[in-house]
């Protein structure tokens, strides 16, 4: 019981930084129907000039504001330069973009990194393991898990209670009628890229806590795919919920079954859920389903 | 090619649907040919080794992935996947003593099946929702490969659980195909052969049909296409040039099967090949191979020529952080300046000299 | 002689009864109309005849054969031959195209001729390419044989339409609001089209439409759904006079005019 | 707009084929940069009788392992100039070509052929597993030598079959040959009853070693564990909690690389598993790794070595004061004497020893062939003096033209909280069983690559 107390523990956590990952992609396939590639590209520069801050000896909240700023203008210059002009293109040429823009981040990255190598997000959480009973933790996992938590909280608020959030469901439910009535896409667009980048920073932090300031972390944002997909592309509470279900089933199913058939399930196991989940409900469990008329 | 109609009648249907119909088309192709026959005469080692061959052997992927993408419309993530079953294959029937052309079209064949049923749940759905299934096979293929390789060769590099092979030199007929040269010329002649394919496929019967399902599925199923079977089709198809150029690869271009290179990131540089290129375009997937495969290479040259040039002494690592972000740049600007990519860039040039010089 | 008939077709979506025991019959070489306010479930009839719904309950034949529940591919296969009411040609093919996937269905040819564009597939290719003139000689289409169909202008994109739907060579053909949004020439050309379809090619033809002045002209009867209910039918002339529809349609439209 | 961006862009791409038509990279020719140097002055030879010695180098500074790549390559550039301030190889500059490739094996073999068409290149430094694959053949037939140290092809520990590959280090049969040796010793002789797990990718790099583990564990009496971690192996809380809470090994032998590693440090650190009972191959974890996790939490944690790190020798110091000092180092300061920096500064300094040893014999110009003839000289003797101070680094290797891989020393070195530091002498053990299997594995090579060995 223990073993599968501490295997579903940390599935649980994992999972919640999974759906961080997640998150940024709903937010932009929510207001464009993109499915944004460079979501990892951008979490690592985020956790990159937050750790270059405080590398250089700036304390924690100032390393963040500077992370902070440059999400927030590489939002604002990525919508302004990138996707404003690619608007009415079809969706496999706006994600052929964001593969464009994840090589571009990766050049910078690897420019900078190359100049000042840095290793950890240091902003000086606790790296202690924790031990609930007989489940060990890290506390770094914990507190990412919260802030993750909050994270989707605040931007479920947003959505829900927010003049902004309204314009943007209507954005989701249907662009043209959403541009009759005068809502500004462009100005939403912009606000959904410098949200994404926000959401990227904190799960640039929270995953450069976990498994240092390195390339992968842009490899991550592979992770987030099976869990959207899962979840269903444009939900925020399926993205949360899959990202859990992913992680916990991962990790339960990886640590039972690891020693019988000599490994590999970990990584598998994510797709091999979602292809099933592909089969049952082709758009995801919390997705809208697409009707076709004629 | 370069189209100069005027002064050209068609008397029947059947030169009016040739290949090529305009006399103009006909010779710049001829041209062309004889460019790439010639071309080996001249290259060096570098030429051939760095950029001819690969870009022989990773057109022939890309004009598949066109084929399925493109023209079917069906997007798919896991196509190197497919290239590694198919260079697998290959490999392991030559091993097997079967002949070298037996083995490709088998390699073929073999990335065909498998292809196919990764494309069962295009059934059901489409768009981004497929594309992730087959980015299922991109982690699950080389998984197996892994396992069931050591399992089928007899020999293996590594002792135990060795998925890198060697293949046995092929040979053609008799004649072993080892130089630089005869495999640039095995390579082109197959190459040459799988666009006519190509050509042929999608100006006939089915890739009318393919088209019509990418463009408007329930019209095409209500035109009696079965969309299915066509869907199906396209990935079989698809799959199976991925198979050829993954047999190529391997014999020509790395010269041993080695799982770690038929990545998640070469499905994606394919797919960005043909975006770029121009979806829906059999010139498109050359142009397209030839930006992404042969860019960064380009790109990578200049850079540090450049930068010698202006007397800087520019580390490496700083040349390829330029040259990702020059061409991811390069990837978006063009994105957004012919959004149909190099093709159609490509057929306004030709435009323009369709009535040349009479263009009024 | 009825080459189509429907019999007591139900269906609903969710709560909403779409259509509730229609029935229909189309007799060889005749134009039957089918008019009737926006959302009486004429799309619906079609989408019902053209296998693309399953009705929930009722029947279609063709020629007696019961065509009820067959995927569209197979229906088409039949020999039921429609357009759309908004077009859906293909965009990323030339017009000559559009028209010759209007012949896939009885092509023979499969995949392995067709990449090597030998024998059966070229001379059948060329075959279905002299159809195909002959169609886009009829329609008066000449000139944009090898323009892309998505650079069209609605008019021509509806004669595109018409063709392909007439290169499937079917028995019935399902016109779904083949003048919307045409101007006035446009649609005397269409009403034209569909009138020698008609008289030359012999195809019986049902015809959704919303103008009125055009339907009284073209056809032999016709058939008034309302709420998913077949409220009248006979010739143009009986069912102009006829209360029920005045009340239900034309009223309506009087009213609001 | 449009025209004039297109315009620029076939501009650009007409610049680079022009640049590409030359065939090679003109990368920073040694002789320009050596020009005005102290070295020059003091060597009054007019003109060396050949441009440069060409070593291709495909490192990769970018891409999934560029971390760990970085501190090599800077190591090797580092030590090139180096070289060459001091009068190169007989007056012949070197030129490593420092190529980028991203941890990609066609960019790898690009490489290779832009640094063979300078038609100088004597040696070729593949840097992946992949790349190694890919040019050994070639490299049979270009008459170059292949320098894989500690990775690639472990059956080209045998020379007689691999004539131009060389490790030069140990393989990692012999690296977990020599870790086992080094466990059987600190549990005072004797394995019997232990557990000792393998923690390794589950790709071909990883499972390379099991073979021997599964020969060496019945003789030993030690029960051998797998835990195979799927790449890229970033989430591994499942196999540390099986680790933890059910297996409970003795000893953990490490067999990962690049950003898997930081993660099992961390996994580590959670279950509490003790960092001294860790002891990784070359490769995981290195300082690097270490210090992506937490210097301090990673203490006693281990791993083996086929050079030295630190900055205590003459060759390291000498890099920091004439190049570092000056502002020409090639990298970050921090990173000079990191073990995989070190290890990039010895894969130059053998192959020139390599060089000098063969210049004795023949004289310029060199080739691969001569520079493969000089290599098997390498002797703790010979290395000494013509190596330019890497036998600091590595005293224990003697190359032969049987034995391209040098006897198969390592070093056992533990992580104290700021560095890597040996805490042996250089050990080896279980040569039996590891020339069997290199023997094993050369066959298989010579059976499935008849064609290379025609003539």
């Amino acid at each position: 019981m223990d073993f599968f107390l501490e295997l579903f523990v940390n599935g649980l956590l994992t999972g919640v930084l999974y759906a961080l990952i997640a998150l940024g992609l709903v937010l932009i396939y929510k207001a464009s129907s993109v499915l944004n590639l460079a979501v990892g590209e951008m979490a690592l520069l985020a956790s990159f000039v937050v750790a270059l801050a405080a590398n250089f000896g700036a304390p924690s909240w100032l390393a963040i504001l500077a992370g902070v700023v440059v999400m927030v203008a590489f939002g604002y210059f990525v919508e302004r330069l990138a996707f404003r002009p690619l608007i009415g293109q079809p969706v496999i040429s706006l994600i052929m973009a964001t593969v464009g823009i994840a090589l571009f981040l990766r050049g910078i990255y690897f420019i900078l990194s190359n100049k000042w190598p840095v290793y950890l997000v240091d902003l000086g959480l606790p790296v202690d393991s924790l031990n609930l009973g007989p489940v060990s933790l890290l506390s770094s996992s914990v507190v990412g898990g919260l802030v993750a938590l909050l994270l989707f909280g605040l931007v479920g608020y947003i959505y829900a209670r927010t003049r902004t959030g309204l314009a943007l469901r209507a954005v989701s439910d249907n662009q043209t009628v959403a541009l009759s009535l005068g809502i500004s896409i462009d100005h939403l667009w912009a606000v959904v890229w410098i949200g994404a980048g926000l959401v990227a920073l904190v799960s640039g932090i929270v995953w450069g806590q976990r498994i240092g300031v390195q390339f992968g972390i842009a490899i991550l944002g592979l992770k987030g795919l099976p869990v959207v997909f899962l979840g269903g592309l444009d939900s925020m509470v399926g993205a949360l919920l899959a990202g859990i279900f992913i992680g916990v089933a991962e990790n339960v199913v990886a640590g039972y079954l690891d020693p019988l058939i000599g490994g590999g399930t970990k990584e598998f196991l994510p797709f091999f859920i979602m292809l099933i989940a592909l089969w049952v409900r082709p758009y995801g469990f919390f997705g809208r389903e697409i009707i076709e008329r004629v | 090619m370069i189209y100069r109609e005027t002064g050209v009648h068609h008397t029947t249907y059947r030169t009016d649907m040739a290949l090529f119909r305009v006399p103009l088309a006909r010779w710049s192709v001829a041209g062309l040919l004889v460019v790439a026959v010639v071309i080996p005469f001249f290259a060096t080692d570098y030429w051939f080794s760095a950029i001819l061959i690969p870009f022989l052997t990773f057109t022939i992927a890309t004009l598949g992935l066109n084929l399925m993408t493109g023209y079917a419309g069906q997007v798919s993530l896991g196509h190197a996947a497919f290239i590694a079953v198919g260079g697998y294959t290959a490999t392991i029937l030559l091993i097997y003593d079967i002949p070298f052309l037996a083995a490709v079209v088998l390699g073929g064949l073999m990335a065909a099946l498998v292809g196919l049923v990764f494309g069962i749940p295009s059934a059901r759905i489409k768009g981004l929702y497929l594309a992730m299934a087959t980015l299922a096979a991109q982690f699950v293929l080389p998984w197996a490969i892994s396992r069931v390789v050591p399992l089928v060769v007899p020999t293996g590099l590594a002792v135990a659980g060795g998925d890198t092979v060697y293949p046995p030199r092929p040979n053609l007929f008799g004649l072993e195909i080892d130089s630089l040269f005869e495999r640039y010329f095995v390579s082109l002649a197959i190459l040459v052969v799988m666009t006519v394919f190509a050509m042929n496929l999608v100006r006939t019967r089915v890739g009318r049909a393919w088209v019509a399902i990418r463009d408007h599925d329930v019209a095409a199923k209500i035109l009696g296409v079965n969309i299915t079977h066509y869907k199906l089709l396209a990935f079989a198809i698809g799959s199976f040039y991925a198979g050829v150029s993954g047999a190529l690869m391997v014999f020509f271009y790395y010269g041993v099967a080695h799982v770690g290179e038929f990545n998640l990131d070469l499905s994606l540089k394919l797919l960005g090949a043909i975006i770029i290129g121009g979806l829906g375009s059999i010139i498109g997937s050359f142009f397209g191979t030839a930006f992404i495969i042969l860019l960064p290479i380009f790109l990578n040259i200049s850079l540090t020529f450049l930068g010698n040039a202006a007397g800087f002494q520019v580390s490496s690592g700083i040349i390829a952080g330029i040259e990702n972000i020059v061409f991811g740049a390069l990837v978006v600007v063009l994105l957004i300046v012919e959004p149909l990519g190099l093709a159609k860039f490509w057929q306004n040039v030709k435009d323009y000299f369709r009535l040349w010089p009479f263009s009024y | 002689m009825a080459i189509l008939e429907a019999r007591d077709v139900h269906i609903a979506f969710g709560g909403v009864q779409a259509l509730q025991g229609v029935d229909l019959t189309l007799n060889e070489g005749e134009i039957l109309a089918v008019i009737g306010p926006n959302g009486a479930g004429k799309t619906t009839l079609m989408n019902c005849i053209s296998g693309w719904y399953k009705p929930d309950k009722g029947r279609i034949l063709l020629e007696g054969r019961d065509i009820t529940g067959l995927p569209a591919d197979k229906v088409a296969a039949a020999g039921i031959g429609r357009t759309f009411q908004n077009t859906a040609i293909f965009h990323g093919l030339t017009v000559l195209e559009n028209i010759m996937v209007g012949a896939h269905l009885w092509m023979r040819s499969n995949f392995l001729s067709c990449m090597l564009y030998w024998n059966l597939a070229q001379k059948e290719e060329i075959e279905v390419r002299e159809f195909a003139e002959e169609i886009i000689d009829f329609l008066e289409i000449e000139h944009i044989r090898r323009t892309p169909a998505g650079a069209l202008p609605m008019g021509l994109r509806r004669r595109v339409e018409l063709g392909r739907a007439l290169a499937m060579r079917p028995k019935v053909l399902l016109l779904d609001e083949p003048m919307a949004g045409l101007n006035v020439e446009e649609k005397e050309d269409m009403a034209r089209f569909v009138l020698d379809v008609n008289e030359e090619w012999g195809l019986p033809v049902i015809l959704i439409e919303h103008d009125m002045g055009v339907v009284m002209d073209i056809s032999d009867r016709v058939m008034v759904l309302d709420y998913g209910r077949k409220i009248a039918e006979g010739t143009p002339d009986e069912v102009r006079q006829n209360p029920k529809v005045i009340n239900a349609y034309l009223g309506v439209q009087s009213e609001a005019v | 707009m449009r025209a004039k961006v297109l315009s620029l862009v076939l501009l650009f791409l007409l610049v680079a084929v022009a640049a590409c038509a030359r065939g090679q990279a003109p990368a920073p020719t040694p002789t320009q940069m050596a020009a005005g140097e102290p070295a020059e002055e003091a060597s009054p030879t007019p003109k060396p009788p050949v441009e440069s010695y060409v070593i291709g180098f495909s490192a990769y500074r970018t891409g999934p392992f560029g971390r760990t790549g970085t501190p090599f390559a800077n190591g090797a550039v580092d030590m090139e100039k180096l070289v060459n301030l001091k009068g190169g190889v007989g007056g012949v500059p070197i030129d490593v070509m420092d190529i980028e490739t991203g941890y990609e094996t066609p960019r790898g073999v690009e490489a290779y052929e832009r640094a063979k068409a300078t038609g100088r290149m004597v040696a070729f430094i593949p840097l992946s597993t992949g790349t190694t694959y890919a040019v050994t053949p070639k490299a049979f037939e270009d008459k170059v030598v292949v320098l894989h140290t500690a990775y690639g092809i472990s059956a080209a520990a045998d020379g007689e079959t691999f004539p131009y590959n060389f490790l030069a280090a140990p393989t990692y049969w012999s690296g977990d040959a020599a870790i086992i040796k080094w466990i059987q010793e600190q549990e005072g002789g004797s394995l019997k009853g232990k557990k000792i797990g393998i923690l390794y990718l589950d790709i071909d790099y990883g499972r390379e070693t099991l073979p021997l583990h599964e020969v060496l564990a019945p003789k030993l009496g030690y029960e051998l564990l797998k835990y195979p971690i799927p790449w890229p192996g970033l989430e591994q809380s499942a196999v540390w909690t099986n680790i933890a809470e059910r297996d409970k090994p003795d000893w953990l032998i490490w067999r990962l690389w690049g950003d898997s590693t930081p993660t099992a440090l961390r996994e580590a650190a959670r279950v509490g598993y003790p960092m001294d009972r860790i002891v990784g191959t070359y490769w995981s974890p290195v300082a690097v790794d270490v210090l992506a996790f937490n210097p301090e939490k990673s203490v006693g944690v281990k791993h083996i070595e086929f050079v030295t790190p630190g900055t205590d020798f003459p060759v390291i110091q000498e890099i920091l004061t004439e190049l570092y000092d000056k502002g020409q180092g090639a990298g970050a300061r921090d990173q000079v004497g990191m073990e995989l920096y070190n290890r990039g500064v010895y894969n130059v300094g053998i192959l020139v020893a390599g060089m000098q040893i063969a210049l004795e014999e023949f004289g310029h110009p060199l080739d691969g062939e001569k520079l493969a003839w000089g290599l098997e000289r390498v002797t703790p003797e010979t290395l000494k003096k013509y190596g330019m101070g890497v036998a600091d680094l590595a005293p224990e290797v003697t190359l032969s033209d049987k034995d391209h891989e040098g006897r198969g020393f390592v070093q056992v070195v533990e992580w104290d909280g700021t560095q890597f530091k040996p805490i042996t002498d250089w050990i080896s053990g279980f040569r039996e069983e590891v020339d069997a299997l290199v023997k094993q594995a050369a066959q298989k090579f010579k059976e499935e690559n008849p064609e290379l060995y025609q003539e």
